[in-house]
């Protein structure tokens, strides 16, 4: 095969900080390869470089052979670089073709065709089979539907070399598996991919070569075919991983009981339709289910932000059917919300500000309503260290630390809140193996002490690894419970998509 | 705010004695302060003392400049109109060995010579000779805002029409801003489209709208404080005088010649301070057919009918 | 009183409006690529004194539209610069060049015309008032439609022309792509900023049409700050018409109505400040029924609350 | 040293547009064929030059760091209130009706007249969020048509039911205030009145509630991310209200303090005039909604006007290029091209010094 791309000795220096450290990295034609490391090991900077959106300090970047300088992203779009970005780059109100075809549109004179648009991108969609309804309005389609156009937008404009940047983070399994199987198929078809992902079960099912980076430097290159997940994970946290301590404990009391939650929908169909289950003291119960199929309902049912139309919560015994969110953690309740960007912290505010929600209100750090910012500094200082949370002051901004480290700061936040319940939402999205387990290790931990927590993710292989027991949600309703022991990932995904419970 | 400072400020003269007028608004839109500007300047010219005038910004400014003209030592400070009223009234009476003068209103205080108006008996008398040549009996005032002052204009316009009309009408309508001539021309073209065949222009700025819609739909109009039949007689066929270039000019000749005299001086028709074109002045222009010549005898005989006191024009803002 | 409406006033509400209408439809560029202008007032007094300058030097009533235009332009000019190369917060830079707007005119007005408050003369000719022959056979729409000038009808067609372009051609589609979602207009290799740009000199042109329509078209003379507060009503008809050719077009119609609803009620016995209320009243009413649109508030609230 | 070093480079942002700005400045003066240097040092003079500038300035900037603060409040909740002017006005002209018909002495007077000024700023300004928060009519909007509606209101009532008919009775004003309900002046002879103690004492309270207080604490985070504040229990309704509430009611006395120390009765129009309200939203917006920054803002900006007046009475220049100075000045001022520049790189030593 030929090599199609080179970067070589690429360095990148923000002020004193490096990070990208003499990066050298060749991409070969129709080949799928895997850029992976930990938050911060600099490997978005480097597809950053390369798609012209930052110019590296030194190093250059060959094309088949010829030199090349990207000023901006048109220039790499020209060279034939195409890249899907980890936050879609995407306007909601228009339709997918439109989506896919701004920025070269087929025109009619000065006007816009949409006619030839729809067919156009209906076309590109059959021969690179990836099923989209172009005429759709793209805020109404799922996040699968998104990612492909995303991929359509590349290929659109004519990419060889296409960029994922973490592609499957936000998508269910069953949209992940769609999305491997496109790539390949579009490896197949001459183009060269280059994928970087934290989940590395997928790095080894799809790609032909794997590149390693830490701290900014490349730490390993390999086949694919001739590693094993544990070496690569070693060559990325610089460590061995221990895998999680499970503690083997006698589930106690229900601690959260849920009775016949009802929300109405909008379209006839219910949001949540009678929903019932219950968990105990010491023991984490993992809700598994496509998105979409009523989990975000149930968890801002149970934290106050969506009044539920019928059914009763209780929590420790008490009733907190429809309480302020204020009331609810009162009762006992703390929650790592799904999306943290959107939820879970102000990325304008700094990082204290962040990690002090909800503590600010207690007894131990106000007085008369006046702050004791003593005592707050040393709260969050001592989760810092003993998270291993990354940033520079507490007063640094929150958008400034990576993915993972703020998601570190909920983490420890709503831990720190020592709730006898804990409602955890995709507590390891976007976040690299290290603290994936760091983050696994501290659940643990808690349903060790005796607490109790629900998980909620799309992630299968988490619900896996952590629950006791195991609710799979399908169109609003709970369809199975299954003993997590004993449960197989086949079970799972045949309720998840609506089948029964054999 | 003024191309001539007195005698290019370096003269070795130290006797020359400084005037400051002191205006509670920019000259700008307003030709009553643009006169008062004008006077003052050919008196102290002619006079030979400093002269300096200075344009506030907003009704804040006013005191500020006030104190300012004290503090530099001005020996006649010349304000004018009701929003200077409270500003001067403070200072004035801080700094009683000071000499002031006020234009357009009336502070009581013993260091303050006071210049007023009697407006309504021009605006009466320009009613009068409207409710004399209406052909329609129909008409029209475009006021600028609907506050007390105003009143002097409006009402006292309303009462002359009926004084000579009862059968006439008149609609009166507000722009609601000094400096809006498109909103007046708008409102003038309506009065005019219902009937109107003369529209009382009393909107400031807006009177050139007023002007231009009698111009643009062939009906008549009168102008304010200057002559300004000159500008198209064949549409503005009167002009409500005011000398307010005499009266600034005589307070400046007064104090330059050691006649200064605090107290109150009220200027109407019998004083000559305000007027109306063909019946208390001379116009450049001749006299437009609808106003007819014996129209203008009969408004003649009200004006001396107000100089004798047989007819008093109630001031409207102290009803 | 015999009615409230006749057809003279919604004849005058038509031409009144215009001025309003077209700085709405220019503020819309503006807002439709993320930039809340509110130098509207400025801008449209900058063009009117442009539109009497063109003419007094001119003559010439088409150069003097041009130069009105011409003024307008290089004010926004600077208005783009400072917003988007020199990244100054869009609502302090625009409330600036209102009062740059305000003292350049008065000025200009007394250096170059020697004259205080106001230039008028005589001899100088306004806009021509056109009456379209078709209309002339039918009876109320003559009398509604008659007598307005070139501008009017342009202003009515801009209406119908910013409506296709923005919804129907390709420089508009990428324009609302550049408000809705600039990063990715970016990372898609569209100019944001050369887009920007041309949204500003966009808007500029149309104040510069307003002004024009305001000092060469409603009446034939500048007077100072004879804007009177257009500009922030456009402002407003911009929001309440979420930057919406036909929204815009429609509360700029209920502004105007209103106001001539008031004119009309000024005759009655309630006090003038009530009836002077009568339009913001009902703008204030009318929202109620025209709920905001989320991207409102990504234009004007946050940009600048930060 | 390295912090000092940036302090020193986060100072050369704003002296470099300064310069721009008195360049663009000393354009227009060179029209007017006056000396530049002369001109600018008219300017600090008329602003600065001795106690009576100096406190003129401060008395203008009253009322306008008032507004400021009530409008950096607001924008710190998330809320962008352009009624500011309609808050102060209805503040003033039930500040000044109080002190005329409320019975009493005059501290009570005084004391109830302050009252009533914040109320009725602060129940103008609480509709305005009504309407946004039940029905969703857009603020932005509404508290900007809410201006006309409350300045025709006062307006109203100063020419109809409560006009001043003492005196020349020519402008729509309302009775003069008897003394004992006056603010007191500062100084003799000067217009510096309590008012200005009164809006920097809250502006430094402000910036302890926000620096200090669990309601400050979620104030600011439920203006930057309101989902956030939602999700960490803070009632966001509650924030809402009580934000709006006091920006009205500070709007509202700047109204009040402006009746009550300085003019002493409610003249129509004359706080709309000199656009105290747009000054405000500026010295807000300079300041990034910092409480004493936007004092410091309006004090500026208050200098420039009180300057250009200077400047007007002192020299050939005339009135309407000194606001063309001013203008200019603002424009630069608020150009932020090298604070970007900077606050990039002061974010990657931030990246760059990680634990
Ligand atoms: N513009 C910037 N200024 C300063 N530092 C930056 C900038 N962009 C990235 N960095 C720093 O460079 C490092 C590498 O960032 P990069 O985005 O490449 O990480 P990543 O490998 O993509 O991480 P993740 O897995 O979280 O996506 C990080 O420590 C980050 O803080
Ligand atoms: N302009 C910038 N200045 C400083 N740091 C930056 C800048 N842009 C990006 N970064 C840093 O680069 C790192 C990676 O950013 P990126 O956008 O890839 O998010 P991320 O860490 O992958 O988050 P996630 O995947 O969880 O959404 C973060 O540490 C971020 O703070
Ligand atoms: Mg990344
Ligand atoms: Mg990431």
């Amino acid at each position: 095969m030929e090599t199609i791309l080179e970067m070589e000795r690429i360095t990148k220096k923000y002020g004193q900080f490096t990070a990208n450290q003499e990066i050298s990295f060749a991409l070969r034609e129709g080949e799928i390869h895997a850029i992976v490391g930990e938050n911060g090991a600099g490997k978005t900077t480097l597809m950053r470089i390369l798609y012209g959106m930052e110019q590296p300090t030194s190093g250059t970047i060959r094309i088949h052979g010829a030199e090349k300088r990207f000023a901006n992203p048109a220039e790499a779009i020209d060279s034939g670089i195409g890249m899907v970005h980890q936050h879609f780059m995407l306007f909601p109100s228009r339709t997918i073709a439109e989506n896919i075809v701004i920025g070269n549109e087929p025109r009619k004179s000065i006007w816009f065709d949409r006619k030839q648009a729809i067919a156009q991108v209906g076309a590109l969609a059959e021969r690179f089979r990836l099923p989209i309804a172009p005429g759709q309005k793209v805020g109404d389609c799922p996040l699968g539907t998104q990612q492909r156009v995303e991929i359509l937008k590349v290929l659109y404009n004519g990419a060889k070399i296409i960029i994922l940047d973490e592609p499957t983070a936000v998508l269910t399994p069953l949209e992940v598996k769609e999305l491997l199987i496109t790539l390949r198929g579009l490896a197949e078809q001459g183009k060269s991919i280059i994928l970087i992902t934290h989940k590395l079960h997928e790095v080894m099912e799809v790609a032909d070569r794997i590149t390693v980076l830490r701290n900014g430097r490349v730490t390993g290159q390999l086949e694919a075919s001739q590693t094993t997940v544990e070496e690569v994970s070693r060559l990325m946290v610089g460590r061995e991983l221990d895998g999680i301590r499970r503690e083997t404990q006698q589930a106690g009391q229900p601690l959260l009981q849920v009775n016949r939650l009802f929300i109405r929908g909008k379209k006839g169909k219910p949001l949540l339709d009678h929903v019932s289950f219950h968990v105990r003291s010491g023991e984490i119960v993992g809700i598994a289910g496509i998105s979409g199929n009523g989990q975000s309902e149930l968890v801002q049912a149970l934290t106050g932000l969506l009044p539920v139309d019928e059914g009763t919560v209780l929590l420790q015994g008490k009733e907190i059917t429809n309480r302020s969110v204020k009331q609810i953690r009162e009762a006992g309740l703390a929650h790592i919300p799904e999306d943290r960007y959107l939820w879970g912290t102000a990325k304008e505010a700094s990082v204290k500000d962040n990690a002090i929600m909800g503590h600010h209100r207690l007894k131990e750090f106000q007085r008369g309503g006046i702050l004791r910012q003593r005592k707050l500094d040393q709260l969050v200082t001592g989760w810092i260290n003993s998270f291993a949370i990354k940033t520079s002051s507490l007063a640094n901004k929150a958008q400034n630390l990576s993915g993972g480290n703020l998601q570190k700061v909920i983490v420890a936040r709503e831990i720190g809140h020592a709730t006898p319940f804990l409602l955890a939402c995709e507590p390891t999205r976007g976040v690299d193996i290290g603290a994936m387990e760091f983050i696994h290790q501290q659940l643990m931990d808690k349903r060790n002490r005796g607490e109790a927590v629900l998980l909620v993710s799309s992630e299968l292989s988490e619900i896996m690894t952590l629950s006791d027991r195991i609710l799979v949600m399908f169109e609003g309703k709970v369809v199975g419970e299954l003993n997590a022991e004993t449960a197989t990932e086949e079970q799972i995904s045949l309720l998840m998509a609506g089948g029964k419970q054999p | 705010a003024t191309e001539n400072t007195g005698g290019n400020g370096e003269q070795p003269q130290q006797a020359k004695q400084k005037v400051a007028l002191i205006l509670p608004e920019k000259i700008g839109v307003n030709p009553f302060f643009q006169l008062m500007d004008e006077g003052t300047k050919k008196a102290a010219e002619e006079f030979g003392v400093e002269e300096k005038t200075i344009e506030s910004t907003d009704q804040a400014a006013i005191e500020q400049n006030l104190r300012v003209a004290v503090a530099e030592g001005y020996d006649l400070i010349i304000t004018s109109s009701f929003e200077s009223e409270d500003a001067l009234k403070k200072v004035a009476a801080e700094n009683p060995d000071k000499k002031f003068a006020v234009i357009d209103t009336v502070v009581d205080l013993p260091n303050v010579r006071s210049v007023v108006f009697r407006e309504q008996e021009a605006a009466y008398l320009v009613g009068a000779a409207a409710g004399l040549s209406t052909k329609t009996n129909k008409l029209g005032v475009v006021a600028a805002q609907d506050i007390p002052m105003l009143k002097k204009w409006t009402v006292s316009f309303q009462e002359g029409v009926k004084a000579t009309n009862p059968n006439a009408s008149v609609s009166v309508n507000y722009v609601g801003s000094f400096s809006d001539p498109a909103k007046a021309k708008e409102l003038a073209l309506l009065q005019n489209s219902q009937g109107a065949d003369f529209v009382f222009g009393a909107s400031a700025v807006g009177d050139l709208g007023v002007f231009e819609a009698a111009k643009e739909k062939n009906f008549y109009t009168s102008g304010q404080d200057v002559d300004r039949t000159e500008m198209d007689p064949a549409h503005i066929v009167l002009s409500q005088l005011k000398d307010t270039d005499a009266v600034a000019y005589d307070t400046v000749k007064q104090f330059a010649q050691g006649n200064y005299q605090p107290g109150v001086s009220e200027y109407g028709l019998k004083e000559n301070g305000v007027g109306v074109t063909y019946i208390t002045h001379e116009s450049k222009t001749p006299v437009n057919p609808f106003i007819s010549q014996e129209t203008i005898k009969k408004v003649k005989q009200i004006k001396d009918d107000i100089i004798s006191g047989k007819i008093t024009v109630a001031d409207p803002t102290k009803q | 009183m015999e009615q409230l409406f006749d057809l003279s006033l919604l004849n005058s509400t038509v031409r009144m409006v215009t001025p309003i209408l077209l700085a709405a439809l220019g503020g819309s560029l503006c807002a439709r690529v993320g930039i809340f202008n509110v130098a509207l007032e400025g801008l449209v007094l900058v063009g009117a004194f442009g539109a009497i300058l063109g003419n007094a030097l001119t003559g010439n009533l088409f150069l003097a539209v041009l130069i009105a235009i011409g003024s307008v332009l290089l004010f926004s000019l600077l208005f783009a610069y400072i917003t988007i190369h020199l990244r100054a917060n869009e609502i302090v830079a625009g409330v600036a060049l209102n009062f740059l707007a305000a003292g350049l005119t008065t000025f200009l007005l007394r250096t170059i015309f020697s004259v205080k408050g106001a230039y008028y003369d005589n001899e100088m000719h306004g806009l021509p008032a056109w009456d379209l022959p078709f209309l002339q056979q039918i009876p109320v729409l003559e009398q509604l439609f008659s007598g307005h000038t070139p501008l009017v009808w342009l202003a009515y067609l801009f209406v119908i022309g910013l409506h296709l372009f923005y919804f129907k051609s390709v420089a508009g589609s990428r324009l609302l792509a550049v408000g809705e979602n600039p990063v990715a207009a970016q990372s898609i290799g569209l100019k944001v900023r050369k887009i920007q740009y041309a949204a500003i000199l966009g808007c500029g042109l149309f104040c510069g049409l307003a002004g024009a329509q305001l000092s060469l078209g409603q009446v034939t003379m500048f007077s100072e700050g004879m804007t009177a507060g257009r500009g922030y009503i456009a402002l407003v008809a911009m929001m309440l018409g979420q930057s919406n050719p036909v929204g815009m077009l429609a509360s700029s119609l209920l502004f105007g109505f209103m106001d001539a609803l008031s004119i009309r009620l000024q005759g009655l016995s309630i006090p003038t400040h009530f009836t002077l209320m009568l339009p913001y009243v009902m703008t204030v009413i009318a929202m109620f029924f025209f709920r905001d649109k989320s991207y409102l508030k990504n234009t004007g609230a946050n940009s600048s609350a930060r | 040293m390295k912090q000092w070093k940036q302090t020193l480079s986060s100072l050369i942002h704003p002296l470099i547009a300064l310069l721009i700005g008195f360049l663009a400045g000393a354009i227009a003066i060179s029209v007017t064929g006056t000396p530049i240097l002369q001109a600018y040092q008219e300017m600090w003079t008329g602003a600065f030059g001795n106690l009576y500038f100096l406190t003129s300035t401060l008395a203008r900037s009253t009322p306008i760091i008032l507004l400021g603060l009530g409008i950096s409040l607001a924008f710190r909740s998330g809320y962008f209130n352009l009624g500011a002017e309609g808050q102060m006005v209805l503040g003033a002209v039930a500040a000044a009706l109080t002190a005329l018909y409320m019975p009493g002495s005059g501290i009570v007077k005084l004391l109830a007249a302050m009252a009533a000024g914040m109320i009725a700023g602060g129940l103008w300004s609480l509709l305005a969020a009504w309407m946004d928060a039940k029905f969703k009519v857009n603020l932005l909007i509404s508290t900007l048509l809410l201006n006309y509606i409350a300045s025709l209101f006062a307006g109203y009532l100063v020419t109809e039911p409560f006009k001043d008919t003492t005196g020349s009775a020519a402008l729509a004003q309302s009775r003069m205030i008897e003394q004992g309900a006056w603010l007191p002046k500062l100084f003799a002879g000067m217009s510096l009145h309590a008012g200005f103690v009164l809006a920097v004492v809250i502006a430094i309270l402000l910036t302890l509630l926000l620096r200090y207080t669990v309601f400050g604490y979620e104030l600011k985070i439920t203006g930057q991310n309101p989902l956030f504040a939602a999700y960490g229990g803070v009632n966001r309704t509650r924030v809402m209200i009580l934000c709006m509430l006091t920006s009205g009611a500070l709007a509202g006395l700047a109204g009040t303090v402006e009746v009550l120390g300085s003019q002493y009765r409610y003249i129509d129009g004359s706080l709309t005039a000199p656009g105290y309200a747009w000054t405000g939203l500026m010295a807000t917006l300079l300041a990034n909604s910092n409480p004493l920054g936007t004092t410091i803002a309006a004090v500026f900006l208050a200098a420039l006007q009180t300057g250009a007046m200077g400047l007007e009475r002192n020299t050939n220049v005339p009135l309407e290029i000194s606001s063309v100075i001013q203008a200019a000045l603002i424009l630069f001022i608020s150009a932020r091209f090298t604070y970007s520049f900077l606050k990039r790189r002061k974010e990657e030593k931030n990246n760059g010094a990680t634990v």
